[in-house]
């Protein structure tokens, strides 16, 4: 096991892909010469050359077309958003192109193609810098949508978003860029798409959350167990399909869950979990599923506040304490 | 081509780079920055009026030229038939006719190496997919939706797809395929094969950022692309020139410092000698930006009261039908005879009704086809 | 009561509010001197003249920009999309402008603007002129979604829409617009944002179908009334606000819910409501709530398929009889 | 200004018109149709280099150019002590710098009728809120996420608001307030107010389909409407040849048929001219398209290790600064001497300092004024 960084696990994904297939290349602003706004894509340029490793003006809703185009005339493209923010100015390539055309064609046309960059929010960035977009994503039939929430998880996945013949959003975070972990070395690292990871079983109550909100879950996880409850951390990573039969699987064992999503709560990923758990495991369900989310507003900008906004570790906590009606 | 005076300047002398394809020319930005005492800009563009042309001059054999006459006729009779069945409600949904613009379809598709080079245009697409070689049975199918149709039923009119024929669809948001033409593009020169991917889209169309975008991204990139708008004169109701503050499309190549050219869309003649012309410039990785001036005989779509215009003006382009001008010019250059061109005639119709017999008995798709396409589902990796 | 068709009751409301407020305009490709893509400002050139009444190029972005700084400005606008469909390419004008510019000004800038224009599925205009865009509009804070079912609803809620001073999505139907139905002639008719309608009063079992579906809804009820059943029917009108109140006070005295709705399913309006029943009703629910939504896929063309696509009655009707265990 | 040569075609004889203003010219479109036997595009533009203005030139007394002098050091300073607070991390978030940009936002506020004419922009912002009339407290404060900051410390560094000053923000997403821009225009033409509305976009923004699509609009509705790419050759990393096939962006102008021009943006003269001539043109609804060529001498943003270009390129153009330009002519035209200028430097700075102590002294927002502001909640009917 080598430990790596998030960024750099992401890193090694796309490089040994590249090399793996020619076809493979990323393309993205900042994302050659830069090094990447982020570093993700750092000595790629230098590496693969400036035919595979392209820097873009800013147009995103051009770039992201041309990866379609690009993608239907057999090449496989890695496109980079410097942010999942900035998709919204691209997203009609993405839902009318990326997610349609296999399906308007009758299937002559695949659509291979990685839409990749940070999701959700990072800090003092305010309203439009903020964003978790996986509600939207997940919505449109045609995509996939991935939300890796540590390194090994990272590089496994995107290798499989690479190799996918499907379009896949894969959403990475400004803020785990820097995060280290282990990261297997077995050769030709693969995780397949729509597998859920049980992260810590459990028998009391499960919580589901994805990317950072994981790491929450995980501490809430450490706290109820000092308290003498045992809760199962489920990480779904692929938002779309999603692993309903794991997190159904472990209802049926606890009779409780709680969502952790720093998504905008309505019509999102916890509202959808939440349907078909209540679906198929109702008669296990001893309590309201409870979710944890960021607040229902745009993000704001002061400190004080942008903390307030994102889910709180202790509500998460007491929202598993009451599903358990243990307080 | 483009000629910039800029008298007190060398801001210009930079050379276009393509991105990431060298090292950053450091300190070069700062000399480029003073503002020059005048600035002006002078550019040439290409144009290939209507009757200029003889299939000669354009290395087309007579055969050639007949077949693309045939080819023209197809198209006008697929349509009309459409058209027809569309009142029978056999076709339903959006059908966009391409009557009157045909000899932009087959002008291409005649310029193009069929197989290697691409294309992609919007809705209005079934005189482009039969000039590829679509057959008119499976477009016939497609709209009929069976699963006879070139995409099995799950596109309709719109979206005409042929991935043997390169056609790249058939596409229904306006302006949106026009990137995806400039990454076919892409995908040729970064595969080496030496393929050009046209991209077409409406007068309308040019309003759309996504033209903007596309234009630039191929002049920087140096792609074999063409970006042709189809200037019928309207975008539904709208007449072109209420849409635009410059309804010269071709300057718009000025503002990327690509090849702008001008052609008549009611000669094909015209048409072929421009994509000549842009093909061949494509191929060393000079891009253009082309304006065909055509027109639509039909309304925008099957309900559209078309007050926008008199009738007037209508017959007066209808005077200058390609399918007719290409007719007489068979006739007169003594290319074929009447006789042959009846023959022509029935030929195409008797292709155009079997495409309605063939899509008529095509299946309708199961049900259960409708989860089919959406992924695909076959386990990754996929990688062959 | 006059009867009007959905089309004329849009019309009505804009004409009124345009006589009452001077800083109100319509804005839209084709709403002038074509008096319409689908007729619903048909006239409205003629009496307000092209200051107030402005055709526009297809520039989605463009024009929906233009409106966010036009309500900056003091103005109203009321943009109109030829269809929803479009406002993929302009949505970032919508999420990141029109909802967020009061919030990051600190409540300085009003942006009173309506999006409005057809919503939904139309019958075989395949994959990407079908789409269902309220689960998406949904998610987003700083938004208000509206989505009546009838003319009576479409004139006094687009009436509240134009005076409301936030951005509102107002979402009408293709397939809807030639339909008739009574329409209040109160002077000044105004239907309050966030109310849901009882369309039919009942004890066995809830059904919540907005829009198109909504008709269907009643079609299933009187199925179940034929059968000796009693179905309350909700039309939540607005989607966001949502009247929760409303339907969970329906659902303590049913204990059952179905809901009816035509977009994509995974992540959408269906699933928060279920979300938001079973966080605050739980204890009442006696079966798990059911959805009948559209297929997880993209439209497709052909017409058994599109038909095959959206909710089916034949469905909606399965599903109470489930919830009710009559079956 | 556009002269085209166009030998062969009336199709320019359409006037333009505003789209719905007039009944639809039935018949005009078929003439405009004819494909010409040579075409090309001559255009000028209006260009402002630097050193051509003195103060006098543009009717601008002694006390005005010294305030302005005044306001650009406002600026420079206010940002320096920024930069210094976020090194403490009493700011957060992105925290883009304007210095070495100061002469466009003060030239600017010269030319306009401040609390008439509006301005957007992007997120690089203090320096046209300060020159808009925005006090330092509102912009410090802000900065400090405080309740005292222009927006209440919802918006921060790349978000300041002044609707009393008619500055719309303050916008992070690249290209897209530009139309928003015109939007603002568009409401000064409808209320008759006569005030115009200027939109300030970068180089990398020009990328943008946004741009495009607000300069045609501008251009048909005939706004009183100035778009300005404050050309500062970078947009991060990426130099401006990288990024576009023509980097002349006045050029651009032409795909629109609007007034095009380029202004130095390192010498506030320059600009002020530039404006006053696009301003009296806009409030005549003959929008322009405005290049102003200028230098970012830091960095992006508080991370940018800056490979991009050289220390000599910096340099070199640090000799061209601004404020330093204005203030060898303050001195040189005796228009006052250095001890005032001293003075005025400490003055500044005094200001600044207390902005900061203003700004760490205002209240953290109350966490429930999460919620506020996210809606107009007001009962409607809202109207008065
Ligand atoms: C983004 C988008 N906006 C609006 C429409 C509706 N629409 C379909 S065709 C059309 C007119 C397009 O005109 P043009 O580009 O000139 O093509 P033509 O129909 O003349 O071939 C419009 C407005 C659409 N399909 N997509
Ligand atoms: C749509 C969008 N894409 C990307 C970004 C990230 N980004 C922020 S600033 C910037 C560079 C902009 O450069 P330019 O327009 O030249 O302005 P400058 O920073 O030089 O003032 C980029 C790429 C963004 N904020 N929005
Ligand atoms: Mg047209
Ligand atoms: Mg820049």
């Amino acid at each position: 096991m080598a430990v790596l960084q998030y960024r750099e696990a992401l890193r090694a994904a796309m490089t040994e892909e590249m090399e793996r297939d020619e076809r493979v290349f990323l393309m993205g602003e900042e994302v050659a010469e830069y090094n990447g706004a982020y570093k993700v894509s750092e000595g790629m340029l230098e590496k693969f050359g400036p035919k595979r490793v392209i820097d873009t003006p800013i147009s995103e809703n051009g770039f992201c077309g041309l990866g379609v185009g690009a993608a239907m005339n057999g090449l496989r493209p890695i496109i980079e958003f410097m942010t999942f923010n900035f998709s919204f100015v691209a997203i009609d390539q993405i839902i009318n192109n990326a997610a349609k055309i296999r399906y308007m064609s009758g299937g002559q046309f695949d659509v291979p193609i990685v839409f990749r960059g940070a999701n959700g929010a990072a800090g003092q960035l305010a309203a439009t810098h903020n964003t978790s977009t996986e509600s939207i994503y997940s919505t449109i039939p045609g995509l996939k949508v991935i939300a890796p929430s540590n390194p090994d998880d990272a590089k496994g996945l995107l290798k499989s978003a690479i190799r996918d013949n499907n379009p896949v959003i894969f959403l990475e975070s400004e803020v785990m860029f820097g995060m280290k972990g282990e990261v297997s070395d077995a050769e030709d690292y693969i995780i397949p798409i729509g597998k859920a990871r049980i992260a810590k079983e459990g028998t009391d109550v499960t919580i589901v959350a994805h990317s950072k909100s994981y790491h929450i879950a995980m501490r809430v996880a450490e706290r109820l167990e000092n308290d003498g409850y045992s809760a199962e951390v489920i990480d779904p990573r692929t938002i779309r399909p999603l692993d309903i039969d794991t997190i159904v699987d472990s209802i049926k064992k606890t009779n409780r869950c709680v969502i952790i999503d720093e998504s905008n709560p309505y019509a999102s990923i916890s509202s959808e979990i939440t349907f078909q758990i209540q679906d198929r495991a109702f008669d296990f369900l001893d309590a309201p599923i409870k979710r944890i989310t960021a607040k229902d507003v745009p993000a704001p900008y002061a400190k004080n506040l942008i903390e307030y906004y994102m889910p709180q570790e202790e509500d998460a906590y007491q929202a598993c304490l009451s599903v358990m009606y243990a307080k | 081509m483009a000629k910039q005076t800029n008298k007190t300047s060398t801001r210009r002398a930079a050379p276009k780079r393509k991105p990431a394809a060298k090292k950053p020319a450091a300190g070069k930005n700062v000399e480029q920055n003073v503002v020059p005492d005048s600035l002006s800009l002078t550019q040439e563009f290409d144009t290939y009026p209507a009757g200029k042309y003889t299939h000669t001059d354009l290395g087309l054999s007579e055969d050639q030229v007949i077949a693309m006459y045939r080819n023209m006729l197809l198209q006008r009779r697929f349509e009309e038939r459409a058209a027809q069945m569309y009142g029978k409600q056999k076709i339903a949904g959006f059908l966009h006719l391409y009557i009157g613009q045909e000899a932009i379809s087959t002008g291409t598709a005649t310029a193009m190496e069929i197989g290697k080079d691409s294309l992609i245009t919007a809705y209005r697409d079934h005189g482009h997919a039969l000039a590829l070689g679509m057959s008119a049975n499976e477009g016939m199918a497609e709209m009929f939706g069976k699963v006879g149709g070139c995409s099995k039923g799950k596109g309709g009119s719109m979206h005409f797809f042929d991935k043997e024929n390169r056609m790249f669809g058939g596409h229904g948001i306006v302006g949106a395929h026009v990137p995806v033409g400039v990454g076919i593009a892409f995908g040729h020169k970064y595969k080496e094969d030496d393929g050009v991917a046209i991209a077409f889209y409406g007068d309308g169309a040019a309003g759309q950022g996504a033209i903007h975008e596309a234009a630039n991204l191929m002049s920087i990139y140096e792609l074999p692309a063409i970006l042709v708008v189809e200037n019928n004169q309207y975008a539904m109701g709208t007449a072109v020139h209420r849409a635009f503050g410059q309804v010269e499309f071709s300057h718009w190549a000025a503002s990327y410092d690509v090849r702008g050219s001008v052609a008549d869309g009611m000669d094909v003649f015209s048409v072929v000698k421009a994509m000549q012309d842009a093909i061949a410039s494509a191929r060393e990785f000079k891009p253009t930006m082309m304006e065909i001036r055509t027109y639509r005989y039909r309304g925008h779509s099957m309900s559209d009261p078309q007050k926008y215009r008199t009738k007037e003006e209508l017959d007066a382009k209808k005077n200058e039908d390609p399918i007719v001008r290409l007719k007489a010019y068979l006739l007169e250059n003594k290319i074929t005879d009447e006789k042959t061109l009846d023959a022509i005639d029935d030929d195409v119709k008797e292709e155009v009704m079997a495409s309605v017999e063939f899509a008529e008995n095509s299946p309708a798709p199961d049900l259960d086809a409708i989860y089919d396409d959406v992924y695909d589902t076959r386990d990754y990796p996929y990688l062959a």
